[in-house]
Formats: structure tokens, C-alpha cells, sequence
């Protein structure tokens, strides 16, 4: 791809470096440190499922149980169990559901635990390695058969099976892309509820079994529309990693996932999230999921002229973040948004030179693009163009992730014609397009062109502060969208535990060594 | 079965509307504009967006959710044409067949109408989205008079060419000046003692078959016809006269 | 003055609606869409658009007249504040003459809801399309606690800072979740017998001042509000209970 | 302006030359003709107005008194008729509805006819003059105000009341033209309706007194709003002189004003034709009103890409028209069309190949663009996009008179509501890519560019086959829309007249002189 920009090489090499220098220190915070979650996740992968009577799920039980032992990984103590009781991972999974206390059972042989543990890391691995071939599989069938960009919709009834038909029909009206959102502040449990879920607002549980029933609608759809369709969920928040097992085992093709995000927007502590993002993304990038980052949310509480800025820092750190974690940059949907004031005088032009810097500065992720929300209103025919303006911005700068903007945003989550309405409308100038990417150039020099050399400048600059005050001590500080959040505040911090001498996570070494990360 | 609108819930009854008030816009009007949606039977209203289009006029786009239902067993259609819709080879077999000679079709947009782009469709040869049109028809002679055809006109031309149906498009319907115009056609057709001579047909984007019985027509045709349908319609009721005779 | 919906002639009663219906895309489908329609009070209804949605949905775009009509005269508003609102200068100089102490204010948004854009809006120093927050008033204190801040928790700290008027923002409503979070919060402030002490608030995007006085609130704000108007509110509240005592 | 389509220079004067050599002849047979509606539109001018209890205007019941001594043109008796009587315009105007027969009245002095007929085109002069005057100075004192391209909305009524409050809604909110749809068939009648009319169907009949009252109505609007607002109707059909010489005297800013749409799709002889838009283009150009072409028709019944060249064809040669009649290209309002079938891949760039290849051709009209029409659907949702995307083509290619796009152009003629919509999305597109043109610039050889040096070859082509076997027989073969109109058939024949030896049209005169034409 020709540089439409021409941007400076070099000071976008300068952006990673700084970006690299960044995260180091961070990474070795990591390295040092498991959570609550990170455990709940590693036994997940192991087999742990299921809840007692008062829904809460087996491998939140088995790391209550654990208390200060957890500074050894969970594993130890399952797969002793498992040895222990000569159980079946079902069998262990129902006893602890019904109160068996696993912690203190009598520690066996370390060899038998660890050959009985490599035994279900390969049956984890057999699992996943075929979710990944059987998507690869259908992806090459089915070639050619999905729209560039890629078209995503939400649903968000709140209940699994009304979810199942809006999704079906949304997939049937051509969308590639399924996202269940969450239901309100379930961001914010430190566990993940069990079962297929009918209640919630603004959303649908993130369940193990509500990804089964939805991937299974998919599926159907898939083989009638003969087009692969992606399924997408959230792996953020307290349970970011657990999430991403789920998604794992249960064949998701995406994953909202930010390093940062859980952090500043959802107040979560930042030494948990970090330790819990490197998790969730080397499960992420075993299975193949393209992670979704969220930088579209400093946009929704700062201006996207302004701050377009962090925006671009933001892609920098996720990046790196992801890089450490093994994700591969084409399993990298990196966020941003078309979010100026419509009023704005050129602001197509700046969209335009921000949606199109960022497909340059990140030529192989498939960068995910978020309509305009927050200045969508009640009048829904004018959002109609504000969403066909975003469409063609994103289909003329080669977007990846294509994030549908439905005309009544302002209003409701989606109805199902509203879906189609935004369907159309993509679908139409998509095509009606197509071959325009190639065929313009920008003025040297121009408006559109000096839009984003400005904010790699400015990008660099900011990223050049963070440096030298160092990332924690920054966010503390508020640099990022203007929000502070001290180190030792916020949600889940409780959760976070150092690795005592003797930690033990065969699935986390396994990762490494599948993911060629060090250590 | 008795169904409702639904939004993203199945019986939540949403439906979407907008209108314009001949009020200023402001709180008065927004309140105005959800009584009113209120008194059309919805509950849940809301106006989700208001501007002023001039002094005295308000624009309002409104949601809503309503009880009203209806009985999806009772609706019943009356399309012109059935499930079978014979292809231009089947038409004209059935016409060699069971009526032995060709079949004359006369059709012009008439009255001040000068949209052609319809009658054409269905009359010339090239036909429309891959349908071919009644002038290609081996066994039907076509005449397609084309715009601003005044009734007496048309009705003079069929008479000479022995036409056994008539084709009229109206597509103009501001101030239902197409029913004023049908209305003549079939009035001066009876006044000529010549409506059970002719077949009569009337298609446009804004007409059904319902509409056209009601005016007097042997059928209406909206959009989405093709020559096949009217077609189809014509040689059925050619067949039927010959044996009712 | 009795009023209907205008297309290009007055009382032409002219609306437009869009909606689903749980039934295929066809002829039967546009029929019954169109019934319904007329069963909402609408004359002259045509379906000009439709399209499956899925199996057994489809999508529908109408238009139709309706002498459904209402009187404007009668249209009542109750906003929460009249037509004279206070500018920032104004409030400051009546809390200064009338009340003579800062007043308190605590707000946040309370439940799950952590859309905290909104009473930001309303409270930080920078406002909201150059209408300063209450922050920025010298002669109010404002405490905002932003994000999901659970009911309890909210009440406690206005009894803590001795709170004039307690702001909540409320911004998800599916399936009126707003409506059981607001409800439970007076019930709370009653059970503690807490409710005269505190003018209370409410505001967000789909708040009217209506709905908040009947869920028991003293005030609502909508769309568009600025801390203005809320602050004009709440001085003017202060005064008349101190009149009042 | 920098051509961005390398559009051979060569070429383009190759079909304005073949335009002066087809448009020739067709001049030779105008200057020995009139027709009844120049003699109607010439009395007009010399101040005939009013109508008898059956409604005949007063230029029709002289005309048709005059029967064959309309060769020697209508205002000699007109005048000598004012002369004889002693009456005042307006008395003799009375007198002829009341019935009076002037045809008859011996013919004065010749030379005294003259110089009443010379008072007559003086105060018809001064009268027209101020108009334009009246226009030039309120664009001066409010430039800058008026949106670029022009934004243009039709009011279609048929009740002129009515449609003075639609034209001052939709000026106020922000429409710089306003265009009276004339009532379906107005231009097939071989009169003008006389006096305010509240009856009309798809439209608004023009009348001389329709025109003042929305001239007046608009005038407020013009002071509320501080922009000046264009006025425009039709100089079209069977009475085309007549309504520009209205036009001209009420100051209408626009016509629509075609050299061969009568022809073509009205069915009108070509010869009535040729002869008659000539005296209206006269009369327009020296009232300074802007025509509007009528290209766009083509392309409601042909396909917009394969019978591109037939637009541009036409443009050429209601150019070269227009220059005959002493029209500058400023006031040349050349019509094109956005209407390609919007499932047609690439569509957007050949539409906008072809839009930047008429500005580039006529740089100095200001080119009249039409929205889509026939593939505007009862989907009021998708045609709020295809209009965004016509909307964008044309502020990107800078047209002239942008004529806004109904979402509802397949249902009813515009709702209140449906032009304030219309105005909203194109205010918004124009103002989110103000400057996007001059940023952008397309690929050498790319698709858009070919696309507009193909239509521009095949109009070459086109223009030498027309050339060769000469423009009327051209018309009678069909080589324009398919239509085969014959020389000796339509309507209004028989209103055309050979000029005698005798024929004295001052008026005429007047306007060649001012004009600076030649005879
Ligand atoms: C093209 C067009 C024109 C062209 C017509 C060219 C021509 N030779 O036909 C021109 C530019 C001349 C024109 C002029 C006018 N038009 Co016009 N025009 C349209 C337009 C854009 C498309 C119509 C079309 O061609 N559709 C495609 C054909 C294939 O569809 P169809 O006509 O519906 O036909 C199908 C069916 O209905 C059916 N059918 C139709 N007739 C028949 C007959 C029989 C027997 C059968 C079996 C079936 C059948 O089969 C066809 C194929 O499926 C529409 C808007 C729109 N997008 O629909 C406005 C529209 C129809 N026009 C309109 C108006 C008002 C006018 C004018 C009166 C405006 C004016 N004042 O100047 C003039 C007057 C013309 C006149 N005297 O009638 C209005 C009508 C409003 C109304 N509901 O009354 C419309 C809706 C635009 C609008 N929103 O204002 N127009
Ligand atoms: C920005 C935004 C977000 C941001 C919020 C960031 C933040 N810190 O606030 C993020 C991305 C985090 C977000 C998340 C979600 N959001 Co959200 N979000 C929006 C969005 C785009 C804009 C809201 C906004 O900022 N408006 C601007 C402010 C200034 O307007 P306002 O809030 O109405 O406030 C004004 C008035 O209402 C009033 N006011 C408000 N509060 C108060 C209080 C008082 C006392 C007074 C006097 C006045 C007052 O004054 C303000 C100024 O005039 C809207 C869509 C839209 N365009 O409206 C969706 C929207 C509100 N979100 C929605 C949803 C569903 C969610 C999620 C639940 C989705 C999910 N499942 O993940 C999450 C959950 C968050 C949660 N736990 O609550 C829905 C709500 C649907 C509904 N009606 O219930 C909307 C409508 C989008 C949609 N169509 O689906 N969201
Ligand atoms: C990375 C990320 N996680 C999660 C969410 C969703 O919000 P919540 O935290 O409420 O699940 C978003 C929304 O934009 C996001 O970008
Ligand atoms: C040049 C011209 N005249 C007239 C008209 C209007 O049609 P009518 O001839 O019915 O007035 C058009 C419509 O497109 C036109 O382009």
C-alpha cells in the first residue's frame, strides 16, 4: 500500500520505541503477579465449570477456598483433587459445586500432578486447536464471502434466545460480525455467572453457555449464507481472562480486550488489569481471536479533534501490550472512531486523515472503526448520514472491523429493523465505492494531509511525557483521558497476588512456549 | 394469529413515526406531538427529536409502543393474479391452445400522465428487469399508445383494432386525480355501451387490484408487475369469456 | 386549536411510520401492515416500502392521513422550571441576598448506570455548550460522585455534607430500569425518613419533569438542560422552604 | 482550476465545433420564422396582460385575430391599437378582454407606430433592467450567504398560498432557490393561465400573478434572512417565450429552459421549438435569469452510463444554442444527472467522473445537478443515503444549482417535512467536506478517469454522426432518447409563422442590439 500521507517513517519508529519502553517495566510487574481472575481462567482452561446452588461458579469456589495458597497457582490444588478423589474434571467440578472442599486435601506427588495436569493442557489444547482449524477451515470455504470492511452489529435484548433470532437475522441481512453485548456493569463482577441467562439490561450475561447457544445459532447461519460469521464478546473487565478462556473453548472469533481500558473507564486497579490483559491475550492469541481495543472510549468523554491524540498513543501501548502477549498484529483490531461534532467545518476531512493515518501507521491489524455515537440524536434521519458519511470514510481508508451505526442510537439499542436499516446503508455505499481507495490521492501538503502528520506529532510528544514519568505514575496523573487513577485504588485490587517460589500454571507455560514469548 | 409491531421484543408493539405539527416548536409542541401519538394508541411514547421547519410549524420524530393487534389469519389479499404466473412461452402456448387466434392488448398512460416508463416496462419489447415486454409476445399484438392519452382516444383505438383488453397506467396521484381519471374512463367506456367488450386493466406504482375492482376495473396492478402477470391475467379472462359464451 | 399532522395542506393529517411486524415479507405481510395502519385511525394509508428482516419478520415503511386531531389549547407542560432561569452571575447574586449560606449540592449516577457525560455536564466547572457547571457557582458547594454509585451510598454522603438537593442521573432505561432505580432510591430516603430534607432531582435523556414528580421526585430535567436551569430550580426551592419554615 | 481528469482540451473543442456547424442550419431556418407564442410573448412584453370571461389571455385573443397577418408581427397592431384608441396599455388591455377586435383597425402612420412602439420597449427595458439590477445589488449585499452549490427545492402545491408558505419554510431554512413546479400538462396548453391560481395537480399552474405573489412572498424572506433566494418556474413548452418574458418582467433568477426537451419528451414540433427558445433565451439573457437545461430527462428513461454521452451531447449543444441566443455561460444552468442504478459497483465513481467532467468542460456555468429519481424507492431510509451520496459528489465537484433530493421522491411531491430533511443532510455533507475539493486528486489511468475521457470520446462520436446527417433529421431517426419525432408532426405546428417582408418586432430588435447579436 502506498502512503497516501506520507508520514514519517521515522517518527513513527520512534512511537513503538517508545511504546516498547513503556510497557517494559509494566511487563516485568506482570511477569511477578497472578489475580484471582488470571486462576479462575487457568482452571477453566483446565475443566473447572459449573456453580452451587447460590450460582456461584466452581472456579470462583475452588480460588475462595485457595486464600493465601493462591500464591501457587490453582492448578496444583484441582489436579491434586482430581488425582486425589480419582474423579472425572465433571465429576470434581459437581463435589465442589455441592461444597467439597478442595484446598486441603493432602498435597500428592508433584510429577503425578504435573503429568495429570499436561494431560488436560493437551486436552484444552486438542480443543482449541480445532475451534482455530475449524474457523480457518470455514474462513477459506467460505473466501471471499465476507464484506471488506468486515460488518458488525451488536445485539443487546438482554435475553440469550431473543438474542439467537436478532442475531440470525442480522447475520441473514449480511452481517459478518455478531457482538453480544453485556449487560450493564457486569464489567464490574469478579466472577462469571453460569448458565443460559434471559434477564439484563443493555446487554446479555457473558455466559459459557450463552457463547454455546450463540455460536451454534451462528454456525447454522453460516452454512446457509455459505459465509463465515464472527462472534464477538467482551474479555474485560474483572473477568478479563476468564472471558477469554470461555471464548476459547466455545469458538468466539473476537473479543473486546483493552490493556487500559478496565482501568481508567471502569475504574478497575490498574496492577490487576495489567497482569489480567497479559493473560486473556495470550489465551486470545492461542485460539486465533482478534482482540477489539477501546480506544473509541476516550472519545466518548473528550473531543476527538483535541484528543485525537491519545487515540493514536493508545493504539502504540495496546499494541505493544499485545506484541508481549504473543498476539500476532493481524489478530489486532485496534480501536478508534469517527466521533467529531458533525457541525465541524471539514470534519470529513479529519476523519478522513485520522481513519486513513492509522490504516498506514497500522498497515496489517484489521483496525476496528466505531461509528459516531455521542453526537447521534433523536433525529434519526440525519443520523442516517452521519452514518453513511462514517461508512464511506471506512470503506475508502481500508478499515478492518467495520462497527455498524445504527440511526437511533440516541434512542435505544437496536431493533431489528434498525439493524438492517444500518445494513443497507453500509452495504450500499460499500459497494457503490468500492474501488475508490485506489483511485484518490491527497493534496501534498493539504489540509487532509497535515491533519495527520499533526497528530503523530502530537502523539509522539505526549507518548515522550509518558516515558519519562513512566506509565503507572502517569495514569495516576490523569494524562489519560483526563481521568487519575491512583495505583492503589479501584476495583479489584484484592484480587491481585504476588507468585509465591513454588507457582505452578502448566497452561501459562504452555501458552509461552506456543506463543514463542519468553520465560 | 394475532400479531403486533415488534421491536426487539416479540408483542412489544414499537413502531416509529414523524410528522410535522402547525405549531412553533418548543416544550408546548413536544408535548403536543406525544398526546397526539398517544391518541393514535400508544403508550411508552416519546419524542426523540423536535426542530422548527418555519414560524407556526414543528417537525417531531416519536417511538412508541401500542396494544393494537391484528388477526394475521383474517387479512386476506386479492392480488390480480394468482400463484401461477405463466412465463412469456407458457402465455403464448395457452393462447395458441385454448383460444386459437392472437390476443390484441391496447395500452397508453392516460389523461395528463406523461409517465411512460411504466406502460412501457410492461408493453415494449425490451421489457423491464429482465422480463420481456407484450410486443414480444408471438401471439399477442401489442399497441402501446404511450403518454397523455385522452380516454375517448384510447377507447376509439380499441374499438378499431378489435383490442380485448385495455391497458391504462396512471402514475400521477396527487389530489387522487387518477381516480377522477378512471373514474371517466370506465364511465364513458358504459356510456358506450362497450365496458363488456374490453378486459380492462389499470397498473401504476400506487395502484392494487382492490383499488381497481373497486373503480370498475377487471384488475389493477402495482409495483413490481411484470408483463407476465398482466399477461397471465388477460389470457385467463379471454379463456374464461369463451366459455362462459 | 384543534390541530392534526400537516403534510402540504393544512389538516391533512400526513404521518409516517416505520415497523416490524412477526410475519413474512409478501403481499399478505403488506396487507396486514396496511390494516394495521388503519387500525391506528389512519385513512389513505399506503405501505411504500417493505423488506424481510428474517423468516417470519419483515420491515415496512407508511404513510397515511388521520383526522385523529388534538386540542393545542389544552396541551399542559409542566417543566420544572418557568420561563425566567437564572444565569450563573444571577443564581449566585439570590443564594447571596435571599438564602445567605452556600447552598450544598450532591449528585452522581446512581445504580449501574455509568454514564457519567450527563451530570458532568451539569456539575464540572467546564460545563456543557458554554453553560458553566455548578462547580464553577461561588455560592455552591457541589460534590459530584460520579459512575454507579449505589443508592445507599449516595444518601449517606448527602447527610454527610448536609446536602441542600441531591442530583441523580439517570441514562439506560431498557426495560425501565431507570424506573425501578429511581423508585427504590425515595423509597430508601422515606424508609429513613429522610425525604423533606432534601429537594431532590432527577435528569437524563429520556427524563421528563412529569415523570419525575410522579415517581415522587421534586424535579426532572431532560435533554438540553443546563446547570441553569437546575440551579434556578434549586434556589428557588431553598427559599420557599425557608419561607415556608 | 487544475483539470484532475486530463481531459483532452483537443477533444472538447472538437465537439463545441461540431456543435456550431449541427447548430447552424437550425439558426438559418429561426431567423426567418416566429411562432404565435413569440407574437404573445413579444405583446407581453410591449405590456398585453389580462384575460376575457372565458380565461383567453389578451396576447391569445389578439393573436388569434390576427390570423395571418401574424407575419408581419402582432405589436404593429398592438400599437396602432393604443394609437387609434387613445386608450393606456391597460385600457386597451380591458378592451380587448371586454372583446374589441384590433386586427381590423386601419394601420397608421408607420413611423409613429414605431416611435409608441420604441416608448413601449423603453419602459419594458427600463422595467427589466431595474429587476436585474434589483437582483444584482441584494447578491452583492448579502455575498458570502448563500450556500455553494446553490440549494435548490421544488414547492408543488398546486395552491400558490400553499406554496408560499412551503417556499418561505423552506428558504428559512437555509434553501437558496426556490423552483414552482408547474401543475402536470401546463406545458402542453398554448396559453398562460391568467391570475392567482389554487388548483393544480403534481404542480402549480405559472401565471404572471403566481409569479408576483411568490416574488413578494420571497422578497420578505430575502430581508428576515439576509440571502438572497432565487425564484424559478419553467420557460418551457407551447408558451416558452411567454413565460420568460414573465419572468422577466416579475424578476424570476432561473428558468427551466431547454432547446430540445419540448421536442423530445413533450412531443412539441421541433421547428415551433427551435424558433421559440430562441426568443425566450434572448429574453432570459437580457434579464440576466439563469436557465436550466433539461438533461437529466434522458436519463429517466435511459441508462445513465450506457447514454452518458447523450447528456453531454446535449450539453454541447444547448450551449451552443444558448451562445446564439446571447446567453453568457455564467447564466447557463447545463443539466446533468446523478442516476445510476445504486447496485452498481463503482457507482459513486462513475458518477463522479462525470459530474467533475461536466464542471471541467463548462468551467464557467453554474451546472444544474439533479438528484436520483428513478431508483429513489418507497425505502425512505435508503434514499436518505443515496441522496447523502449525491450530495457529496456534487460540493465535491463544485455544481452550480444543486437541486436537493427528496427521501420520498418515489411516494408524494415533498412534504413540509421532507424538504426540511433534504435541506439538513445536504446542509451537513457540504459542510463536512467543504474543502474536500480542492484536497483530493485521482489516480492517473485510474477508473474515474477513463470513465470521463470515454463519455467524452463517445459524445465526440455521436456529435460527428449528428453533424453529418444534420440535427433535425438526427431527431426524426431517433438518435436522441430513442425518440423519433418527425419535422411535420407535434404540437404546435401550426402556431408557427414564416416571417413576411413586413415583419417588425422592435422588441426583438431591442434585445439583438443589447445582446450584441448579429441581424
Ligand atoms: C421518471 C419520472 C418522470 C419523468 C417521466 C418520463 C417518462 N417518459 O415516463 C418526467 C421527468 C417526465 C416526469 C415528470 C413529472 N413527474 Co415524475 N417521476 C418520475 C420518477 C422519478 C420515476 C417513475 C418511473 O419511471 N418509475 C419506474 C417505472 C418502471 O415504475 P412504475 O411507473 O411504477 O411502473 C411499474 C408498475 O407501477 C407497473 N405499472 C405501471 N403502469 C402500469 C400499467 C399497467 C397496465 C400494468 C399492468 C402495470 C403498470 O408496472 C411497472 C413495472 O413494474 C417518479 C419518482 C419515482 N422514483 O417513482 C416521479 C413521479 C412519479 N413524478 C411525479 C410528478 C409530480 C411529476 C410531474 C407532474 C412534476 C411536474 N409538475 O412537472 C411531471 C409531470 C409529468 C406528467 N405530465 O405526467 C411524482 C408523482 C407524485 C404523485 N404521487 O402524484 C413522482 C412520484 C415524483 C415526486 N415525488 O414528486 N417524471
Ligand atoms: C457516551 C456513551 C457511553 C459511554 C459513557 C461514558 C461516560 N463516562 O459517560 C460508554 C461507552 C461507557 C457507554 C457505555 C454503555 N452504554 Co452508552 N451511550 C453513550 C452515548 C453515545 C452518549 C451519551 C452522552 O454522553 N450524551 C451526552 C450527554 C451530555 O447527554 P445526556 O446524558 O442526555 O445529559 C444531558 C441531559 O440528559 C441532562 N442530564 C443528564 N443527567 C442529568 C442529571 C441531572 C440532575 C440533571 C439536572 C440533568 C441531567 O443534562 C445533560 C446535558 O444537557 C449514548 C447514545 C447517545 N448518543 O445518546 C449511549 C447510550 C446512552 N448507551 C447505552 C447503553 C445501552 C450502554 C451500555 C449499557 C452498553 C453495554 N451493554 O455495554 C454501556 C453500559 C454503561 C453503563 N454501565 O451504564 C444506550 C442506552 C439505551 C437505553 N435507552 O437504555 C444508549 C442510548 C446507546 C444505544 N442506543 O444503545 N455509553
Ligand atoms: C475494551 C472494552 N471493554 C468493555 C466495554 C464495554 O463496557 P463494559 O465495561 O460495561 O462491559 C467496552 C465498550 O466500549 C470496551 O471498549
Ligand atoms: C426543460 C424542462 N422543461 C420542463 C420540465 C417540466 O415538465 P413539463 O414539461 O411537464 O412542464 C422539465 C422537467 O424536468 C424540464 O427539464
Amino acid at each position: 500500500m502506498e502512503s497516501k500521507l506520507a508520514l514519517s517513517e521515522k517518527r513513527i519508529e520512534r512511537a513503538r520505541e517508545l511504546a516498547k519502553r513503556i510497557v517494559s517495566p509494566v511487563q516485568d510487574f506482570i511477569a511477578e503477579h497472578t489475580t484471582v481472575t488470571v486462576e479462575r481462567a487457568t482452571l477453566r482452561l483446565a475443566g473447572a465449570d459449573g456453580a452451587d446452588v447460590d450460582g456461584v461458579p466452581v472456579p470462583n469456589l475452588i480460588v475462595d477456598q485457595l486464600k493465601s495458597k493462591l500464591e501457587n497457582g490453582a492448578v496444583t490444588y484441582y489436579v491434586n483433587a482430581l488425582l486425589k478423589t480419582g474423579e472425572s474434571v465433571d465429576g470434581l467440578n459437581r463435589k465442589i459445586a455441592e461444597g467439597m472442599k478442595i484446598a486441603d486435601l493432602p498435597l500428592g506427588d508433584k510429577m503425578a500432578i504435573d503429568r495429570k495436569a499436561q494431560e488436560l493442557v493437551r486436552s484444552f489444547s486438542v480443543r482449541v486447536k480445532r475451534n482455530r482449524a475449524h474457523r480457518e477451515a470455514k474462513l477459506k470455504q467460505f473466501e471471499g464471502r465476507n464484506t471488506s470492511p468486515l460488518l458488525y452489529v451488536i445485539v443487546a435484548t438482554g435475553n440469550i434466545h431473543e438474542d439467537v433470532k436478532q442475531a440470525q437475522a442480522a447475520a441473514g441481512q449480511g452481517a459478518d460480525v455478531i457482538a453480544v453485548i453485556r449487560t450493564t456493569a457486569q464489567s464490574l463482577l469478579d466472577y462469571v455467572p453460569y448458565g443460559a441467562t434471559i434477564e439484563g439490561f443493555g446487554g446479555t450475561y457473558a455466559t459459557q453457555e450463552n457463547f454455546r447457544i450463540m455460536r451454534a445459532a451462528l454456525d447454522e447461519v453460516v452454512e446457509r449464507e455459505q459465509r463465515y460469521i464472527y462472534l464477538t464478546n467482551y474479555a474485560s473487565g474483572l473477568c478479563m481472562p476468564e472471558i477469554a478462556a470461555m471464548g476459547a473453548l466455545e469458538r468466539l472469533d473476537m473479543m473486546l480486550n483493552d490493556s487500559m481500558y478496565g482501568i481508567l473507564f471502569r475504574d478497575i486497579n490498574m496492577y490487576r488489569t495489567f497482569v489480567d490483559q497479559k493473560f486473556s491475550r495470550m489465551i486470545n492469541a492461542f485460539a486465533g481471536v482478534i482482540i477489539n481495543t477501546g480506544e473509541d472510549n476516550y472519545l466518548t468523554t473528550s473531543d476527538a479533534v483535541e484528543k485525537a491524540y491519545t487515540v493514536l498513543a493508545s493504539q502504540f501501548l495496546n499494541e505493544r501490550f499485545a506484541f508481549e502477549a504473543g498476539l500476532p498484529a493481524k489478530l489486532m483490531g485496534l480501536g478508534h472512531a469517527f466521533e467529531m461534532n458533525p457541525t465541524l467545518k471539514n470534519g470529513f476531512l479529519f476523519e478522513l486523515a485520522q481513519a486513513q493515518m492509522a490504516r498506514e501507521i497500522f498497515p496489517e491489524a484489521p483496525l476496528k472503526y466505531m461509528p459516531p455515537t455521542k453526537f447521534m440524536t433523536g433525529d434519526i434521519f440525519k443520523g442516517q448520514v452521519q452514518d453513511a458519511l462514517f461508512n464511506f470514510v471506512s470503506k475508502v481508508t481500508n478499515q478492518g472491523i467495520h462497527l455498524l451505526g445504527m440511526l437511533t442510537e440516541a434512542i435505544h439499542t437496536p431493533f431489528m429493523m434498525d439493524r438492517s436499516i444500518a445494513l443497507e446503508n453500509a452495504k450500499y455505499v460499500f459497494n457503490n465505492i468500492e474501488d475508490l481507495a485506489g483511485e484518490i490521492e491527497f493534496k501534498k501538503d493539504g489540509l487532509i494531509v497535515r491533519r495527520a502528520q499533526q497528530v503523530l506529532e502530537e502523539t509522539v510528544a505526549f507518548m515522550e511525557t509518558v516515558d519519562k514519568v513512566g506509565l503507572m505514575p502517569a495514569i495516576e496523573q490523569g494524562q489519560f483521558a483526563d481521568i487519575k487513577r491512583p495505583r492503589d485504588m479501584g476495583k479489584g485490587l484484592d484480587g491481585l497476588v504476588k507468585k509465591g517460589p513454588e507457582y505452578y500454571n502448566p497452561f501459562e507455560s504452555y501458552l509461552k512456549n506456543e506463543l514463542g514469548l519468553e520465560g | 394469529m394475532i400479531i403486533r409491531p415488534y421491536g426487539d421484543t416479540l408483542d412489544d408493539g414499537a413502531v416509529q413515526l414523524s410528522f410535522t405539527l402547525p405549531v412553533p416548536d418548543g416544550p408546548k409542541g413536544r408535548e403536543a406531538a406525544r398526546l397526539f401519538v398517544e391518541k393514535l394508541g400508544f403508550k411508552h411514547t416519546e419524542i426523540t427529536h423536535s426542530h422548527a421547519l418555519a414560524e407556526g410549524f414543528s417537525f417531531y420524530v416519536a417511538y412508541g409502543k401500542t396494544e393494537t393487534s391484528i388477526d394475521f389469519d383474517t387479512v386476506r389479499i386479492k392480488e390480480a393474479t394468482g400463484d401461477k404466473v405463466y412465463s412469456m412461452d407458457e402465455a403464448c402456448e395457452v393462447i395458441k391452445e385454448k383460444i386459437g387466434r392472437k390476443v390484441v392488448v391496447v395500452g397508453a398512460c392516460t389523461g395528463f400522465d406523461a409517465h411512460t416508463v411504466g406502460i412501457d416496462a410492461i408493453m415494449n419489447m425490451k421489457g423491464y428487469n429482465h422480463h420481456y415486454g407484450l410486443e414480444r409476445y408471438s401471439e399477442i399484438e401489442a399497441y402501446n399508445l404511450g403518454a397523455q392519452v385522452p380516454n375517448e382516444k384510447l377507447i376509439d383505438y380499441a374499438v378499431k383494432v378489435k383490442a380485448d383488453a385495455i391497458l391504462i397506467s396512471q402514475i400521477v396521484t396527487q389530489k387522487d386525480v387518477h381516480i377522477q381519471n378512471l373514474v371517466e374512463f370506465i364511465e364513458l367506456l358504459q356510456a358506450k355501451g362497450l365496458r363488456e367488450k374490453f378486459i380492462v386493466c389499470v397498473g401504476g406504482s400506487r395502484i392494487g387490484n382492490q383499488l381497481a375492482v373497486e373503480l370498475g376495473y377487471d384488475g389493477g396492478f402495482g409495483k413490481g408487475t411484470y408483463a407476465d402477470h398482466v399477461a397471465t391475467f388477460i389470457v385467463d379472462r379471454v379463456i374464461e369469456q369463451k366459455v362462459a359464451r
